[in-house]
């Protein structure tokens, strides 16, 4: 009698479809079989996936996200733990800390991690420095500018951005990131500390971060970040920061990491890396054999082959820091390395946040990238959305 | 077979009260006539027979039962509506025969109603058609038709002839009134056409505003009219209405029509108007009055001749072919004992 | 004559560029859809919307129908497409009879009350489906209807009720109230007014209804998402994980056959609906 | 009449629980939820109003009012009138009727999410109409909507246009061939001019049809949402967003259930508050008499 | 002021053609009036002259102008539809005035119109209802004056008073035929009253399934029918037929009524059928025949006498008021210079 396992998630693309697929394959290798439940949009597999254990017809297990919602989920005592399976596989052992302070709540295991994401990222079409005579890529944010504004001289579209909110939000989050620094990093998301909003810091991020706005070409607003992404292909714009599935692009128009296009986490050695992690949870069940399948899942998600496998077609890194990378490209050695190192990594914004103020930040945001208010007000709104 | 028992019905639309208080015993098998100038609350009175329009107040009694309240399809009824209100949608044969398939009568006896009601109505032709492809006296007659084959109690015909030639009419005035002798049932019938009203009514009742003004029998209502009204209402041409005042005898007349009345029917002084039907005034050579003619209108069955006597205008029916001429100056007489004298004041008749 | 012909001529020069304008504003999205659908990928990233694919390729289609994967399985859109079918035929029948009947009864019996329950009903059309859902999902669960075949037909019964009696309601609120008369008088009860006086007077509304509803519950993904549970997912599912993605890439050529592919069986419908806007319903009723 | 109203309300009885359950039911619990302090699930407990509080003072949901409020107005003007004419064309006996009709009506049956991304591109000035305009020689042709924050709602309103006015055309098509061809003889008789009969004569007949395609459009309107997140997310900033794109991301990524409640529940009161003058008064006008 | 030129109409329904190979010319300023029986094209004929259906064949000039293919608006018409054809979102007074507004006559003269209009036909108090709020021959009524209040050169009227009651139908009537006298204008008048017919027509033209049986002034028709079928249409009661034969002689006649002709209208051995109108039959106790009485109907200012002479039904007008009952015998004469003679087979009249 194989491991019956239902799984929502929103793997739905070409590429996430083939990482989705090795989870699948391993699954099954391991003598589980695997049912699909692909939905697009994480908002609406998560809502789904919510519905579906209110009316009393959860999956086996769900893709989630480790954000503050995760946390109302596991209050609300609808997951069941995997403690069995960490201790067993020790998780501990592995995992690096942001994913497990993430997964861990009162003690207990709740999730399963599969992949870690950047959503920072910086790349750089090289065609497009050749044309404007940049020799190298830049290694700090006032480099960043200087080439911004090379590009530009060349007629060329410096910053290629997608204007949706949550492109905005994703060059906030490395602005922030790379040019305020972790603390205030931290004192911003983590703590939410209304001083830091108001200091003169975060008002010269807030500033470069307006400034990066004044790169993008008039056609930006509502585009799609791979549209963006395409620009940078077509050598028609020098840098894109969006996260580490725009490999996947790359990689479509036959473009080599390191030839044809740069990508950096941020500026220097020691820079923060911003981690996002997709999880699988686990609805309460009662059923033996799901929760047999549960367990089962967990542990095939999180063994070394099944990572780099998932990850090599996903474009993330690995969850676990025992991989070997070598088969994997350029970009996600440099995220793999990045990652060994503990003081470098932060949480993206959900982690920290709430996803209502999470929200509320990016409508504040967006409103500032596209509009011109003063950046005072902007410092007040912000105050105001992490309030709540 | 039932009569239809109408008391103190009010119906109001809105503010306007068209039918007034009004109660009206129908008798059974009866063959009841309403007649009333245009927009007197005729067509309303059927539909509230039918229990097409819920009434302000009062009740309806059909066959000893209350029906105030019942459903139209409870009250034995068959109806032809001014309107036709033909089914659009199914042809003539499915419009005729939609009744009796929904009660339930049986296929053969639903096709031998059609057929003898199409065949009566000149329609069998014109089965297959649907109602926009008819003419206006087709679909009225489907609409007869279509009440015919109910075989109900009762029978309201709303202006049922209307839209059809004379010969056409005159044909199915015979069957209707043959239709009547011999299944019984009561009719309730509207129409303008006082050949209609003469020959097919048992009774009439003359409306006027939502108000009945008289019931009777075709000859009470011609020859003794209860009031102006219903005097002016009926005949045509038209009763001819003369002024005159009572003189302090007590029986003659001061007026255009100085003439002596039997006594006892009006007070001296009074003011009172003659009636005077065109047929009752014969031209002869020795009559009492003479006036002038205005127009002669050929009928030809007979002739209106349009007379003058002093200010007052007066019509004459001739039935001969004599020819005459506008201009000619003619004796005529006036049998007194036809007359109908009204109050002027309450314009009710003097008995 | 001439003169009647001549200016008659240039009306109908009138309409036709009147309708041939419009047609081409309309039908411009169309022809980018299209060209994009044949085009590489390679061609549609020089952003060029409006230019002829250099070489038109079915491909896309062809994976659009039976190849793209969306998520572990990659069979296209075809999946869902019975199960659309499953889900649609009830969930159109339903309503629209429903809506007709209602529409009926308010218009032409006028319960007493009815007014009311028709103006909350219409005020609940106002409501974002999306706030419903969580409620429904809950009230469905309790029935022990959640997750089935019946629980989508219900809900999607339950969002159609509002437009549907709407529609038929003023439409037979228009139709001569003599005929109703007429009917009562013949004796016809509620029912066979309905079905043999009524309904064959509301062949272009019932088409009305019918394209709205086909094309509603055809094109529906939310409901059916979150209501029909995974085995009967209609093909609007498999659809929107084929174009719909935040981080992954986006395959436009596919996207565009994909969509074009699902909308075939509304389409359809259009096509062949025309007949039955037949002219003058109701005509040769009334005086 | 009281048989008549049974039969009736037993033909409605299904109505009646769809309403009562379907409808009132949500509301109250929506109204319930808009008081306490849910988040992802419904909470029990009771906050006040404070979601609503939260709600006025929020720039982003006042502004969504506000696009609502224009793009309502211009929405339903432009699809009433362009669903109008085109059907009295199409009614005008001509050739390819079928294929006209479903050319209109086409965008009705795709989904917005890929018809959305094709306006995008259209009105987008670097690929799209702009582009193609100055390329074949209109140099000053600029068409930039869609990237102005002034201006963005209005490619949402030509979009939204484009898919309603097809099926506003089908209504219309169905209530014109309803209209007895008597009337039309006449009116041609007393020599109106065909563009005054249809607007003396045809739309007042269609009374019943406008009320009935004024309200799907209105419903539309207060719950357009997937046009405008196919086109422009909302943006740029949030210079396109509705009301109901706002509740949608508080019911969904944002998980505040409360604050999305508190949102419909205010959606339905300023619905109510238009349309209860309008009700009373027709009730008024009922109750003085006439059909009419 | 124009007349109506039709030659060789023709008009098709499907396979049905209605109006075959018609011929009509209607002089200017006359009043024309259609009869006919229901379904035979009256209606039909109007609305092709107003071009309101398209014809199969043949021209319409009016005016002189060939409008055979004008718009209605251009041909200076003014209709009553036989089913009114009101607006029914437009108040009575809309539904009179929109015509002249959209032609742009002034507003003064508008009201001045819409006034006289329904002054004349008692709608004033009616001018701010709805046609729903209308009883039918209120209806009726717009409809008229919705004609009248344009003023045009032809007017067309199918059978406008036909839902009005007599004592206003009456009225109207002689207001019609005032107007026409005034104004001048054509007048093509379809109507079933016989009496409307009589008392309008300049000339009358009868028809039958599409195809014109006669035309000639109202007494022309009615005393002279052309054939069978006009003899038999006109006249109520209507006309009594009896078959005869012609003897050897040539004027003397076997049957039921033995009498003698005037000589060379017949031929020996023919068979006709004599055409009696029941007015020129007279009760007289030296009439030739007798007959006994089956029925008789009192008729207000007349009454109609049913009786059979062998086999053979006979209706006979009595204008007095002589009592007869069913089953008396009667003796009758009739005066020969008034028969029409028909030939049997072709049932064309013998001049
Ligand atoms: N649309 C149609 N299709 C087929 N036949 C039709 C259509 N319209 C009318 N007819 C037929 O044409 C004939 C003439 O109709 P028309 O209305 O002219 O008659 P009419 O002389 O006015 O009769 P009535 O006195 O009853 O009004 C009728 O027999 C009718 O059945
Ligand atoms: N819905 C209504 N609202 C207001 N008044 C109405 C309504 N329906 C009818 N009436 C009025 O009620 C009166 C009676 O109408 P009804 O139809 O009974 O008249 P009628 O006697 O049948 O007349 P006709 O001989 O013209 O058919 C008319 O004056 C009419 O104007
Ligand atoms: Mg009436
Ligand atoms: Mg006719």
């Amino acid at each position: 009698q194989p491991l019956k396992a239902e799984v929502i998630h929103w793997w739905t693309s070409g590429g996430e479809s083939a990482a989705a697929k090795t989870l699948a394959e391993a699954y099954k290798a391991q003598g589980g079989v695997w049912v699909d439940t692909a939905i697009a949009l994480g908002e609406q597999a998560r809502s789904v996936a919510i519905n579906r254990i209110a009316g009393g017809n959860p999956p086996t297990a769900a893709q989630f996200n480790t954000t503050q919602q995760f946390r109302d989920i596991v209050d609300q005592g609808l997951l069941n733990n995997v403690d069995e399976v960490a201790k067993r596989d020790g998780w501990d052992k592995f995992l690096p800390e942001t994913v497990l302070s993430a997964i861990r709540v009162n003690g207990h295991y709740y999730a399963a991690p599969v992949s870690i994401h950047n959503m920072s990222w910086f790349w750089f079409s090289k065609a497009a420095f050749k044309k404007a005579g940049i020799a190298e890529e830049p290694k700090s944010f006032d480099e960043l500018f200087a080439a911004l504004d090379k590009l530009k001289a060349a007629g060329l579209v410096p910053l290629a951005h997608g204007g949706q909110p949550w492109q905005d939000g994703i060059v906030f989050t490395a602005t922030l990131a790379h040019y305020g620094g972790r603390d205030l990093y931290l004192k911003i998301f983590r703590d939410r500390d209304p001083k830091a909003i108001m200091s003169e810091d975060f008002k010269k991020v807030l500033l470069a971060f307006k400034k990066l706005q004044g790169y993008t070409d008039k056609g930006s607003p509502g585009r799609n970040w791979n549209d963006a992404t395409a620009m940078l292909i077509s050598g028609r714009a020098g840098v894109q920061i969006m996260g580490d599935w725009a490999k996947g692009e790359f990689a479509q128009a036959r473009q080599e990491a390191g030839k044809d296009y740069g990508c950096a986490p941020g500026f220097g050695p020691r820079a923060p890396y911003i981690v996002q992690g997709d999880v699988m949870v686990f609805p309460k069940t009662s059923k033996p054999d799901q929760v047999k399948a549960q367990q089962l899942l967990a542990s095939v998600i999180t063994q070394p082959a099944t990572q780099v496998a998932f990850s090599m077609k996903k474009g993330s890194i690995p969850i676990r820091t025992d991989v070997d990378a070598s088969q994997m490209d350029l970009c996600a050695q440099i995220g793999v390395a990045a990652m060994k190192d503990k003081s470098r990594q932060l949480g993206n914004g959900e982690i920290y946040m709430t996803p209502d103020q999470n929200g509320a930040l990016q409508d504040v945001l967006t409103s500032y990238w596209n509009r011109n208010i003063p950046v005072e007000k902007v410092q007040k709104d912000i105050v105001n959305a992490l309030k709540s | 077979m039932s009569g239809v028992n109408i008391q103190g019905l009010s119906i109001r639309f809105g503010h306007n009260e068209v039918i007034k208080n009004l109660d009206l015993q129908v008798h059974e098998g009866e063959f009841l006539v309403l007649l009333g100038p245009s927009g007197c609350g005729k067509s309303t009175l059927l539909h509230s027979i039918a229990g097409l329009i819920d009434v302000s107040g009062g009740s309806i009694h059909i066959g000893g039962q209350d029906m105030t309240d019942a459903e139209p399809s409870e009250r034995g009824i068959g109806m032809v509506f001014q309107s036709y209100a033909l089914y659009p949608t199914m042809t003539v044969e499915r419009n005729m025969s939609f009744g009796p398939r929904v009660a339930g009568v049986p296929k053969a006896e639903i096709a031998r109603r059609v057929n003898r009601a199409a065949e009566m109505l000149q329609l069998t032709p014109l089965l297959n058609r649907k109602p926009a492809q008819l003419s206006g006296g087709q679909r009225q007659r489907v609409a007869i038709g279509r009440a015919l084959v109910r075989e109900a109690g009762v029978f309201l015909f709303d202006e049922p002839l209307s839209n059809l030639d004379a010969k056409l009419r005159a044909e199915l005035r015979r069957e209707l009134k043959l239709l009547h002798q011999t299944l019984g049932n009561t009719m309730v019938y509207v129409t303008h056409d006082q050949v209609e009203a003469m020959t097919l009514a048992s009774r009439i009742v003359v409306m006027k505003g939502g108000v009945i003004q008289q019931i009777g029998t075709p000859s009470d209502v011609y020859e003794q009219p209860a009031n102006l009204f219903v005097a002016g209402f009926l005949g045509s041409p038209a009763i001819n209405l003369v002024p005159a005042k009572v003189g302090a005898d007590g029986v003659s007349l001061e007026g255009v029509l100085p003439l002596r009345l039997a006594a006892g029917r009006v007070k001296p002084g009074q003011h009172v108007v003659l009636g005077v039907r065109p047929e009752h005034v014969r031209l002869q050579a020795d009559g009492r009055w003479r006036a002038t003619v205005q127009l002669v209108e050929p009928m030809g069955n007979h002739q209106v001749i349009w007379m003058t006597l002093g200010e007052q205008g007066f019509s004459v029916l001739v039935h001969d072919g004599r020819r005459i001429a506008a201009g000619d100056v003619l004796a005529f007489d006036i049998d007194e004992s036809l007359l109908s004298v009204f109050d002027a004041a309450s314009e009710q008749r003097l008995s | 004559m001439s003169k009647r012909k001549a200016s008659s001529q240039w009306a109908r020069v009138g309409v036709y560029a009147f309708l041939l304008f419009a047609a081409v504003f309309f039908l411009l999205p169309l022809y980018v859809m299209l060209t994009t659908s044949f085009k590489s990928m390679e061609e549609i990233r020089l952003g060029q919307i409006f230019a002829l694919p250099s070489s038109a390729s079915l491909d896309a289609w062809r994976a659009a129908w039976s190849e793209a994967c969306t998520g572990v399985s990659c069979e296209g859109i075809r999946g869902g497409f019975w199960n659309s079918v499953a889900i649609t035929v009830p969930s159109v029948i339903l309503p629209i009879l429903l809506g007709a009947i209602n529409g009926y009864a308010l218009s032409w019996w006028k319960p007493r009350g009815g007014e009311w329950l028709f103006g909350i009903l219409m005020l609940g059309a106002f409501i974002p489906i999306q706030v419903m859902i969580y409620p429904l999902v809950k009230l469905e669960a309790a029935v022990g209807i959640y997750s089935s075949l019946p629980g989508i037909v219900v809900v999607h019964l339950v969002f159609a009720m509002p437009i549907m009696t709407l529609l038929f309601r003023n439409y037979y609120a228009g139709l001569p109230a003599e005929l109703f008369k007429a009917a009562r008088v013949d004796g016809g009860g509620f029912w066979r007014i309905f079905v043999q006086l009524v309904l064959p007077m509301s062949t272009p509304m019932l088409i009305v209804a019918a394209i709205m509803q086909i094309t509603g519950v055809w094109n529906d993904y939310i409901l059916g998402l979150t209501f029909a549970g995974r085995e009967n997912q209609p093909m609007t599912v498999q659809l929107n994980n084929v174009i719909n993605t935040t981080t992954g890439e986006r395959l436009y050529n596919l996207n565009m056959a994909a969509t074009i592919l699902t909308s075939a069986v509304p389409l359809l419908v259009y096509l062949i609906s025309g007949r039955w806007f037949v002219r003058g319903i109701a005509a040769g009723a009334v005086k | 009449m009281r048989r008549r109203s049974l039969a009736a309300w037993g033909a409605l009885l299904p109505l009646a629980v769809i309403v009562l359950v379907g409808y009132v039911g949500t509301v109250l619990w929506t109204l319930r939820t808009s008081v306490s302090s849910s988040r992802t699930f419904p909470k029990d407990d009771f906050v006040g109003l404070q979601q609503f509080e939260r709600l006025l003072d929020n720039d982003r949901w006042q502004h969504a009012i506000h696009n609502l409020a224009v793009y309502g107005v211009l929405y339903i003007v432009a699809a009433m009138l362009i669903g109008f004419l085109l059907a009295v064309f199409i009614d005008q006996k001509v050739r390819g009727e079928g294929a006209l009709r479903t050319a209109f009506l086409y965008p009705y049956a795709m989904s917005f999410v890929a018809t959305g991304l094709v306006w995008q591109w259209v009105l987008n000035p670097d690929s799209g109409l702009q582009n193609a305009m100055q390329q074949l020689g209109w140099k000053d042709f600029t068409f930039d909507w869609i990237v102005d924050q002034d201006m963005v709602i209005y490619t949402v309103v030509i979009a939204g246009t484009w898919q309603g006015a097809g099926l506003v055309m089908a209504l219309m098509l169905a209530a014109l061939r309803g209209i007895d061809e008597e009337i039309w003889k006449a009116a041609r008789l007393d020599g109106i001019p065909t563009w005054r009969v249809y607007l003396s004569v045809v739309l007042p007949m269609m009374a019943p049809t406008l009320a009935t395609v004024f309200t799907l459009l209105a419903t539309g309107v207060v719950k357009v949402f997937d046009t405008v997140v196919a086109m422009t997310q909302g943006g740029p900033g949030t210079a396109s967003d509705v009301p109901a794109k706002f509740i949608m991301d508080h019911l969904f990524g944002r998980a505040n259930l409360a604050l999305a409640s508190a949102g419909a529940v205010v959606l339905l009161i300023t619905v109510l508050a238009l349309i209860a003058p309008l009700a009373y008064a027709r009730s008024r006008q009922k109750a003085k008499g006439g059909h009419a």
